[in-house]
C-alpha cells in the first residue's frame, strides 16, 4: 500500500497544533515531525520516481479541487527540507533554551510545514497560502525574543515590510491569471498559457518574479536577507539560508518553467540577475566584520549561482542548480550551526545574561583549540562553499560550469565572470578559517561538550563529504526533477480529464 | 526626490497593471471552475452557500492553511510581545456605569450573533471567519468598555490548538474513510437544513471558535500592559 | 591496482597520523616517517613500469583514471623523496610546537595530493588533487600565525584564481571533446581550431604560471616561503611549486602535443617564445631582488622564483636539449633549495628562530654539517662544476646558444651572476665572519636534521658527477613527448656540438684542487689574527658589538634598489585596494532604510516590465 | 472597470506610502491598503454583470447568473492573512519603538551595509 | 451602479488622505473608512461573505489593533509633536 503524501503536510500541521499544549515537551515535537517527514519522503521516492503522484484533496477531480503534485522535484525538496529540519531541530533542542521556547518550536515546525506545502502543492493559490505560512513564521522567528533583541526586531520589521509587498504582488499576479484563464490549478493554467498568445502574459510573470524574488533573495530584492539572517538565532539563520530562500527559488522556477514555459527573455533576465546577485553578494560579504552577516551575504552569492544555473534553462543547468541547492543547504546549515555554537559558547562565558546572536569575526580567534570539532565543521562547510574538492560544493560547481559551457557562447563568458566570485568567497572565508585556527584569542574556559549540538555537525559533515565523493547518489532524482521542470507537457498531461 | 522616484516607478507599475487588466473584461462570465462550482456545488457538498462549499470543501486545504496562518500569526505575536514577566496589574479606572452596563448587555448578543453566523455558514452568508471575528469583536468591546477584564490565556490557547487539531483530524478521517484528505465523509443531508452538508458546519463551528479565541488572544496580548 | 593502494596509503596515512597523535606523539612521529618512507619505497619500486588509464573511480558517470609513466614516475619519486626528508627534518624542528597532529597530517596530505597530481590521468582527478594540494598548502602556510596569515591569504587567492582558470579550461575541454582522459584529449585536440588552442593554453598557462611563480604572477611566493614552517618551506619550494612545471609539461607536451604547441601562430610571435621571455624575466629580476633580502628564507624564496625561470625557459624552448635541461634543472634545483632551506632551518632551530642575516654569522665551526649543506647547496644553485645544476644549466645555455638566442642566453647568464652574489651573501652572513657573542654556546644540529642534509648533499655531488642517472629517465620522458632521443651516458651527454663529460671535469678539478691544496700546505702563508688588530683599524671595538656581516653589499644596494621594486606586487596591492574600495561602495546598496528597499522592489518590477514588453519571445 | 481602477488606486497608494513615508505605522497602513486593493481586485474579477451572490437561499435561483465563488473564497483567505500579518507587523512596530524610541525608518537603521 | 462610482471616489479620497494625515489616529480612521467602503463595494459585487469578513476584520479588528499600536507608540507622524 502506498502512503498518501498528504501526510507530509497534515502530520506536521497536527503536531504544530498540538505543540502549544505540550508545555516543556514542545521542543521534542519538531524533531519528531521532521523525522516522520524524512522517513515518509524517503519511502515515497521510489514510487514517485516511477511516476508522479497526483493527490486530490477533498475527493473531487482536479482542477476542481486542490491537488498535490508529488513529482520528483517536490519529493526531493520535501526530503531536503525534512532532513535539514530534523538536524536543525536536534541542534535547537539544547540551543534554544531561554524565554519564548515553546513558541519558537511551534513556529519552527510551521515554517517547515509551509515549506513542504509550497513544494508539494499543485495549485497556485494554495502555493501562496503555504508561502505565507512560511513567511509569517519567518518574520516571527527573525524577531525571536524581540524584547531582548533590538536588532532582531529591526530586521523583522524590515523583512515583513518587504515580504508583504512581495506577497501582494504574488496575489495580484494570481488574480490576473485567474482573470485570464479562470482556474488556479497549475497544470490547468499551464495548459491555457501554452495555448494563449497573449501579449500581456508577461505582466503576471513579472509580478510573480518580483514577489517570489523577495523570498528568493535575488538582487535587488534581497535587502532583508543580510539583516534577517545575521540577527536571528543560529538554527533560524540556518533554516533560512538552507531552506527558506531555496523555497523562494523553487517557487520562481515552478512558475517560470511550469506555468510560463521558460520564455527566453525571462530566462536571460534571470541569468543576468543571478549573476548580479552572485557578484553583489560576494563583494558585500568581502567587507564584513560580523561573521553572521558575512555568511548571510555569502548566501546571497550562492543563491545567485543557483538562479544563474536555472537561468541557463537547459536540463544540465537545472540539474546543476538543484545540486547546488542541495550543496548550499547542507554546507550553509553546517556553517551557521557551527557559528551559532561558537557564539553561544563565547556568550555563555562572557555575558551570560545578554541575548546575543551575532559576533565579530575577531572574537572567534583561537577557538580552533578549544572547540576542535566545531571548528572542523566550520572549516568543512567553508571549504565546501568555496568549492574545494572533495566536498559537495565542488561537485555542484563542476555541474554548473559544465552546464554553462555546454550552452556555450555568451553563457560561457558569463560563467567565467561568475567564477571570479569564487575567488572572493575563498578570500573571506579562508580568512575566518585562519583566524579560528591560527590566531591567538581569549578563549580560556570555553569548551564544547553538548552532544545534541555536535551530532548534527557530524551528520552534516559526513553528508557533505560523502555526497562530495559519491555525487552519483543524487543524480538520479535530480535528473528526473529537472526533467519534471522542463517537461511542461508532461506536467499538463498529468491532469486528469 | 524619493517621492518623485517612487511616483515614477509606480507609474510604470500602473501602466503594467492597466495593460493586464485590459485583457480581463469586467463583469463577464469567464471561469470554468467557478461555473462548475456553481452548477455542481449543491450536489457535491450539500451546502447552499457555494462560497462556503468552495472554502471548506473544494478548497478546504487553503482554509486549513489560512487557519494555520492565523494560528501562526497569533503565536508569532505572542512570541514578539513576550516579555517573560507577569503582566502588571495596573490600577484601572473603571468606566462609567452606563458604558460598562451597555457593554455587558451587548456582549452576549454580539457573541450570539457571531455564533449564529458561523453555525449557519453553509446556509447564509458568513461562516467561521466572519462569525469568529464578530465574536472576537464582542470581546474587544469588553476589553474597551470594562477595563481590567481579560481573557484566560491558557483557555484561549487550548481552544486554538483544539480547533486546529480537530480540523486536521477531520481531514485525516476523510483520508481514512474516503481515501482523500478532507473528504466530506459525513452524510450530506438535505439542502438548506441546518444539519446538512456533512463536515462543513462542523468545521465552520470549529473555525469559528478557533478564530474567535485567536483574535481574542491577539487583542489580549496587544492590550496587555507591559511596562 | 598498486596506484590505487599507493594513493589510499598516502591519504589514509595522513588521517591515521592525526588520530595517532591523539594517542601518543612519539607514535605519531614514527608513523609519519614510516608512511612517507613507505611511499618513497613504493614509488621507487614503480621504476620503469608504465600503466596507462587504470580506472579507479566513477564520478558523475565519468571514469577517473590513474597512470604511471616515466614523467609521472620522475616527479613522484622526487615528491616522495623530498616529502620523506622533510618529515624527518620536522621531527626535531617542530618539537614543542602546537598542533603537531595537524601539522603532520597536513604534511602528509600535501604529499599525497602531489602524488595524486602526478599519477592522475584524467583532468578531474588532476583538478581534485590540485585543489586538495592548494588548500592543505594554505593551511600549512598559515600554520605559524601572525605574519603567516596574510601570506596564506595571498597564496590561496592567487591559487584560486589559477584553479578557477584551470577549472574553466578543463570543463571547456570536456564539453568540446567529451572526455576527461588525458590521452584521449590529446588525440581529440589535434583537430581543434588554433584560436581555441591558444585559449586553452592561456588558461592553463595562468594556472601553472601562478603555481610556478612566473614573473608577473609570483607575488604570493616570497611571503609564503618565508612564513611557513621551514620543513614545509622546503617542500613548498622543492616540489609544490614545481607542480607548475609538471603542469606545463603535461599540458604543453602531453595534452596539447609538442607539434601543436609550436605550431600555433598567434600572428605576432609564438606562444612558447613569449613564455621563454617570461622565463628570462623571471630569471633576472628576482635574482637581484634576492640580493636585497636580509631574511635568509626570503632570500631563498626569491631565488626560488628566479630558478623557476630557468625551468620555464628550458621547457618552453622546446628542443630535446632544452627540455632535458629544464626537467633536469627542476630536479636539481629542488635538491639544492630543499637543502638550503634545511640548513636555514637548522640554524634557525639552534639560534632561537633568528633568520636575520645581519645578526648571524660565523656559525661554521658550530654547525659544520649545516655549513657543508649550505655550501653545496649554493654551489648547486650557482651551477659550479661537479654539482648537479652545472649539468642542467649547461644544457640550457647550450640550447640557447645553439638556437642562437643571445638575449635569452645573456639573461640566463646575468641570472647566474646575481645568483652568485646573493647566495654568497647567504653563505657568508650565516656561517662565515664573526660569531656573535650570544651564539657562543650553540650546539650542532640534531641528528634528524643532519640526516636529510647529508643525504641531499651527497645527492648534489652524485648527480653532479653522474648526471646520467636522472638524464636517463628524462630521456625517456622527452622521447615519450615525441622529441629526439638524446645521447646520454652515465657521465654526461653528447650533442651535435660538444659532449659533456663530467668525469673528465671531475678528474680535472680533483687534480687542480689537490695541487692548490698542496701548495697551501707547503706555503702555509696564512695565519689567524685577532679581530681588533686589523678589522677596526686599530681602534678598539668590543667583540660582538660590531658584526661585519651587517649591511652586506650596502653600496650595491644603493645603486640597484630603486630599480628593483616588485612592480607586480605593487600592482596587485593596488588592485586589492581598488577592489576593497569598490566593495565598500557596493555594500552601500544595503542602506538600512526600508523605504529604499521597497523602492528596489518597485524598481525591479518596473525594470522587468520594461525588458519584457520589449522582448517579443511570446 | 471603475472597480479595477479603484483597486489599483488603493494598491498604488499603499505602495507609495510604503516607499516614501517615514513612519513605520504609516507604512503598515500602506501595506494594509495594498491588501484591501488586491482583495477588491480579486472580487471584481469574479463579478458577473447582473449576477447574484452564490448562495442558493432557495433552490429556484438559477445558477447561471451567480458570480464566481472562487475569488470570494480566495479573498476570505487573503483578508485573514492580512489580519495576521498586520497584527504581527504592529506588534513588531511596538517592539521596535520600545527598542529605538522612534518610529522613523530613517533612524532605525543600525543594520546596514 | 452610480453609487459604486461615488463610493469608489470616496474610497480613493480616504486612501489618499491616509498619505497626508499627520495625526496617525486620523489616518487610522481613514483606513477604517477605506475598509468599510470596500466592504460595501464587496456587497455591491455580490460577495456578502467577503463583505462581512471585511467589515468585521478589516474595518473593526484591524482598526482596533492599529489604535492600540498608535496608543503604545507615538500619535503623530512628526515625532517632535508629542
Amino acid at each position: 500500500m502506498v502512503v498518501s503524501p498528504v501526510l507530509l503536510i497534515a502530520v506536521p500541521l497536527l503536531l504544530a497544533f498540538i505543540a502549544p499544549l505540550c508545555g516543556k515537551a514542545a521542543k521534542y515535537i519538531p524533531p519528531a515531525g521532521a523525522l516522520f517527514n524524512l522517513i515518509l519522503s524517503v519511502i515515497l521516492i521510489p514510487t514517485v520516481l516511477k511516476s508522479p503522484m497526483i493527490v486530490s484533496i477533498g475527493g473531487f477531480p482536479p482542477p476542481f479541487c486542490i491537488n498535490l503534485f508529488v513529482g520528483p522535484l517536490g519529493i526531493f525538496f520535501a526530503a531536503l527540507i525534512s532532513l535539514a529540519g530534523f538536524l536543525i531541530s536536534i541542534y535547537a533542542l539544547s540551543y534554544i533554551r531561554e524565554r519564548a521556547v515553546g513558541k519558537y518550536h511551534t513556529l519552527y515546525l510551521l515554517l517547515l510545514t509551509g515549506a513542504t506545502g509550497v513544494v508539494l502543492t499543485g495549485d497556485i493559490f494554495n502555493l501562496f497560502v503555504f508561502y505565507e505560512i512560511l513567511c509569517i513564521s519567518s518574520y516571527a522567528l527573525t524577531a525571536h525574543n524581540a524584547h531582548w533583541h533590538r536588532h532582531g526586531t529591526e530586521a523583522a520589521v524590515k523583512y515583513l515590510i518587504q515580504g508583504s509587498v512581495g506577497s501582494a504582488f504574488i496575489l495580484l499576479a494570481i488574480g490576473m491569471l485567474y482573470g485570464f484563464f479562470g482556474t488556479l490549478n497549475m497544470a490547468d493554467l499551464a495548459k491555457h498559457i501554452a495555448r494563449a498568445h497573449s501579449s500581456v502574459l508577461f505582466i503576471p510573470l513579472t509580478f510573480f518574479i518580483a514577489g517570489f524574488g523577495v523570498e528568493a533573495a535575488i538582487f535587488p530584492l534581497n535587502a532583508w536577507l543580510p539583516d534577517a539572517h545575521s540577527v536571528s538565532p543560529a538554527p533560524i539563520s540556518a533554516i533560512f539560508s538552507g531552506i527558506a530562500i531555496e523555497i523562494g527559488v523553487y517557487a520562481i522556477m515552478r512558475v517560470v518553467f511550469t506555468l510560463f514555459g521558460a520564455p527566453l527573455s525571462v530566462m536571460s533576465v534571470l541569468l543576468i540577475v543571478g549573476l548580479l546577485t552572485l557578484l553583489v553578494g560576494e563583494i558585500c560579504a568581502f567587507r564584513q566584520n560580523n561573521i553572521k552577516r558575512m555568511s548571510a551575504y555569502s548566501s546571497i552569492g550562492q543563491i545567485g549561482l543557483i538562479v544563474f544555473a536555472f537561468g541557463l534553462a537547459t536540463k544540465s543547468g537545472i540539474t546543476a542548480g538543484l545540486f547546488q541547492i542541495t550543496s548550499h543547504a547542507l554546507s550553509k546549515i553546517l556553517l551557521f550551526l557551527t557559528i551559532g555554537y561558537m557564539i553561544y559558547s563565547i556568550r555563555m562565558k562572557n555575558y551570560p545574561d545578554k541575548y546575543v546572536t551575532e559576533i565579530e569575526i575577531n572574537s572567534l580567534n583561537g577557538l580552533g583549540k578549544k572547540m576542535p570539532l566545531t571548528s572542523l565543521g566550520f572549516a568543512i562547510a567553508a571549504f565546501s562553499l568555496i568549492g574545494f574538492p572533495p566536498f559537495i560544493g565542488f561537485s555542484s560547481k563542476l555541474l554548473i560550469v559544465k552546464a554553462a559551457l555546454l550552452k556555450g557562447g555568451i553563457y560561457a563568458v558569463l560563467m567565467g565572470i561568475a567564477l571570479i566570485a569564487t575567488v572572493i568567497e575563498g578570500a573571506y572565508f579562508l580568512k575566518v578559517v585562519q583566524g579560528i585556527y591560527f590566531r591567538k584569542g581569549e578563549v580560556e574556559g570555553i569548551k564544547e561538550n553538548n552532544v545534541f549540538i555536535l551530532v548534527p555537525f557530524f551528520i552534516l559533515a559526513a553528508l557533505i563529504i560523502f555526497a562530495g565523493i559519491y555525487p552519483g547518489i543524487l543524480t538520479k532524482i535530480l535528473n528526473s526533477s529537472s526533467g519534471e521542470l522542463l517537461n511542461r507537457i508532461g506536467y499538463i498531461g498529468r491532469l486528469p480529464g | 526626490m524619493r517621492k518623485l522616484v517612487s511616483i515614477i516607478l509606480l507609474g510604470a507599475l500602473a501602466f503594467g497593471l492597466v495593460q493586464a487588466v485590459k485583457k480581463i473584461p469586467f463583469g463577464v462570465q469567464k471561469t470554468k471552475v467557478g461555473k462548475y462550482y456553481v452548477e455542481r456545488g449543491i450536489e457535491d457538498t450539500g451546502s447552499s452557500n457555494i462560497v462556503t462549499s468552495v472554502v471548506l470543501n473544494y478548497r478546504g486545504f487553503d482554509t486549513l492553511g489560512e487557519v494555520t496562518i492565523l494560528f501562526a500569526g497569533a503565536i508569532a505575536l505572542g512570541a514578539v510581545l513576550f516579555t517573560g514577566k507577569k503582566r502588571i496589574e495596573r490600577e484601572v479606572y473603571p468606566a462609567s456605569p452606563i458604558l460598562s452596563t451597555a457593554c455587558k448587555f451587548l456582549f452576549p448578543l454580539i457573541l450570539l450573533f457571531g455564533a449564529y453566523i458561523f453555525i449557519h455558514g453553509h446556509l447564509t452568508p458568513g461562516g467561521g471567519f466572519q462569525g469568529g471575528a464578530i465574536a472576537a469583536s464582542a470581546l474587544l468591546l469588553i476589553f474597551l468598555g470594562c477595563p481590567g477584564r481579560k481573557t484566560d490565556g491558557r483557555k484561549t490557547r487550548l481552544m486554538e490548538s483544539l480547533g486546529g487539531i480537530i480540523f486536521v483530524l477531520a481531514g485525516l478521517l476523510g483520508l481514512a474513510y474516503g481515501g482523500f484528505f478532507l473528504f466530506n465523509f459525513l452524510p450530506k443531508g438535505t439542502v438548506n437544513n441546518l444539519f446538512s452538508a456533512g463536515i462543513i458546519p462542523v468545521l465552520y463551528i470549529v473555525i469559528g471558535f478557533k478564530v474567535a479565541s485567536e483574535i481574542a488572544g491577539i487583542l489580549d496580548n496587544l492590550f496587555g500592559e507591559t511596562e | 591496482m598498486t596506484l590505487k593502494i599507493l594513493l589510499l596509503t598516502a591519504f589514509g596515512g595522513a588521517f591515521v597520523t592525526y588520530f595517532l597523535g591523539k594517542v601518543s606523539s612519539k607514535l605519531r612521529n614514527y608513523f609519519a616517517v614510516f608512511v612517507s618512507l613507505t611511499l618513497f619505497v613504493a614509488v621507487a619500486c614503480l621504476y620503469g613500469k608504465s600503466a596507462e588509464n587504470f580506472s579507479y573511480f566513477k564520478f558523475f558517470g565519468n571514469t577517473l583514471v590513474l597512470r604511471v609513466n616515466s614523467l609521472s614516475w620522475f616527479f613522484a619519486a622526487a615528491v616522495s623523496a623530498f616529502g620523506a626528508l622533510s618529515v624527518i627534518f620536522s621531527l626535531d624542528y617542530m618539537k614543542g610546537k602546537e598542533n603537531l597532529d595537524f601539522y603532520y597530517m597536513m604534511m602528509l596530505l600535501v604529499n599525497a595530493a602531489m602524488l595524486g597530481i602526478v599519477f592522475a590521468a584524467d583532468l578531474v582527478s588532476f583538478f581534485v588533487f590540485w585543489e586538495i594540494m592548494s588548500w592543505s598548502t594554505f593551511l600549512l602556510i598559515s600554520y605559524s600565525g601572525k605574519n603567516a596569515l596574510p601570506a596564506g591569504i595571498k597564496y590561496i587567492v592567487m591559487s584560486l584564481i589559477g584553479s578557477m582558470a584551470m577549472f574553466f579550461g578543463i570543463l571547456s575541454i570536456y564539453v568540446n571533446f567529451h572526455t576527461l582522459i588525458i590521452s584521449e584529449i590529446a588525440r581529440g585536440i589535434v583537430s581543434a581550431s588554433s584560436g581555441y588552442k591558444i585559449f586553452i593554453l592561456v588558461l592553463f598557462g595562468v594556472t601553472f604560471g601562478i603555481k610556478s611563480a612566473v614573473m608577473p604572477l609570483h607575488t604570493w611566493l616570497p611571503d609564503a616561503y618565508t612564513e611557513s614552517p621551514t620543513p614545509f618551506s622546503a617542500v613548498l619550494s622543492g616540489m609544490l611549486t614545481r607542480m607548475g612545471v609538471y603542469g606545463f609539461l603535461l599540458f604543453f607536451y602531453v595534452v596539447a602535443g609538442a607539434s601543436f604547441f609550436f605550431d600555433i601562430d598567434a600572428g605576432i610571435s609564438k606562444f612558447n617564445y613569449i613564455l621563454c621571455w617570461l622565463g628570462a624575466i623571471t630569471i633576472v629580476i628576482p635574482t637581484f631582488i634576492a640580493m636585497l633580502q636580509n631574511d635568509a628564507k626570503k632570500l631563498l624564496a626569491w631565488h626560488g622564483i628566479g630558478q623557476g625561470g630557468y625551468m620555464i625557459l628550458g621547457i618552453a624552448f622546446g628542443t630535446s636539449l632544452g627540455l632535458a635541461g629544464g626537467i633536469l634543472h627542476t630536479l636539481n634545483y629542488s635538491i639544492c633549495i630543499v637543502l638550503l632551506f634545511m640548513s636555514v632551518g637548522a640554524v634557525e632551530y639552534r639560534c632561537g628562530g633568528v633568520r636575520d642575516l645581519n645578526s648571524l654569522g660565523g656559525l661554521i665551526k658550530k654547525m659544520p654539517v649545516a655549513f657543508a649543506g649550505a655550501l653545496l647547496g649554493i654551489s648547486g644553485l650557482i651551477g659550479l662544476p661537479l654539482t648537479n645544476s652545472f649539468v642542467s644549466k649547461w644544457l640550457i645555455y647550450k640550447t640557447l646558444i645553439l638556437k642562437s638566442h643571445p638575449f635569452l642566453a645573456f639573461a640566463a647568464l646575468i641570472g647566474t651572476w646575481g645568483t652568485i652574489l646573493s647566495v654568497y651573501k647567504f653563505l657568508h652572513n650565516n656561517f662565515l665572519g664573526e660569531l656573535p657573542e650570544k651564539y657562543e654556546n650553540i650546539r650542532k644540529s640534531p641528528v634528524s636534521m643532519q640526516i636529510p642534509i647529508i643525504i641531499l648533499s651527497s645527492a648534489i655531488l652524485l648527480f653532479g658527477i653522474l648526471p646520467g642517472i636522472p638524464l636517463k629517465v628524462i630521456n625517456t620522458i622527452i622521447t615519450s613527448f615525441g622529441f629526439n632521443s638524446l645521447n646520454v651516458n652515465l657521465w654526461g651527454i653528447a650533442s651535435e656540438t660538444g659532449t659533456l663529460n663530467t668525469i673528465n671535469i671531475f678528474t680535472a678539478i680533483l687534480i687542480a684542487g689537490s695541487v692548490i691544496w698542496m701548495l697551501f700546505r707547503v706555503g702555509k702563508k696564512s695565519f689567524p689574527v685577532t679581530q681588533d688588530d686589523n678589522y677596526a683599524a686599530g681602534a678598539y671595538v668590543p667583540a660582538g658589538k660590531y658584526n661585519y656581516t651587517a649591511d652586506f653589499y650596502a653600496p650595491l644596494f644603493k645603486i640597484v634598489k630603486p630599480y628593483l621594486m616588485d612592480f607586480a606586487d605593487k600592482f596587485f596591492g593596488w588592485l586589492c585596494r581598488v577592489f576593497t574600495g569598490f566593495s565598500e561602495g557596493v555594500r552601500k546598496i544595503y542602506a538600512g532604510d526600508v523605504g529604499y528597499y521597497v523602492l528596489y522592489i518597485l524598481f525591479f518590477a518596473a525594470l522587468l516590465f520594461f525588458v519584457q514588453s520589449g522582448g517579443k519571445s511570446w | 472597470m471603475i472597480f479595477y481602477i479603484g483597486s489599483f488606486a488603493l494598491v498604488l497608494t499603499g505602495l507609495y506610502i510604503a516607499a516614501a513615508k517615514k513612519n513605520l505605522i504609516k507604512i503598515i497602513m500602506g501595506l494594509s491598503l495594498v491588501d484591501t486593493g488586491v482583495n477588491l481586485f480579486l472580487i471584481s474579477i469574479g463579478y458577473i454583470k447582473g449576477g447574484t451572490a452564490p448562495i442558493f437561499s432557495n433552490a429556484a435561483i438559477p445558477g447561471k447568473t451567480m458570480v464566481d465563488p472562487v475569488p470570494q473564497a480566495m479573498v476570505l483567505t487573503a483578508i485573514v492573512i492580512g489580519l495576521a500579518v498586520t497584527a504581527l507587523a504592529l506588534s513588531l512596530v511596538i517592539k521596535a519603538y520600545y527598542h529605538y524610541g522612534t518610529l522613523n525608518v530613517r533612524k532605525i537603521k543600525e543594520l546596514k551595509w | 451602479m452610480a453609487i459604486a462610482y461615488i463610493l469608489i471616489i470616496l474610497m480613493i479620497l480616504c486612501a489618499v488622505s491616509v498619505v497626508f494625515f499627520k495625526d496617525l489616529l486620523n489616518a487610522v480612521i481613514a483606513l477604517a473608512a477605506v475598509s468599510l467602503i470596500a466592504s460595501v463595494l464587496f456587497f455591491l459585487l455580490q460577495a456578502p461573505d467577503v463583505a462581512m469578513a471585511e467589515a468585521a476584520i478589516g474595518a473593526a479588528l484591524t482598526t482596533a489593533i492599529f489604535i492600540v499600536a498608535v496608543k503604545k507608540t507615538k500619535r503623530y507622524e512628526n515625532e517632535k509633536i508629542s
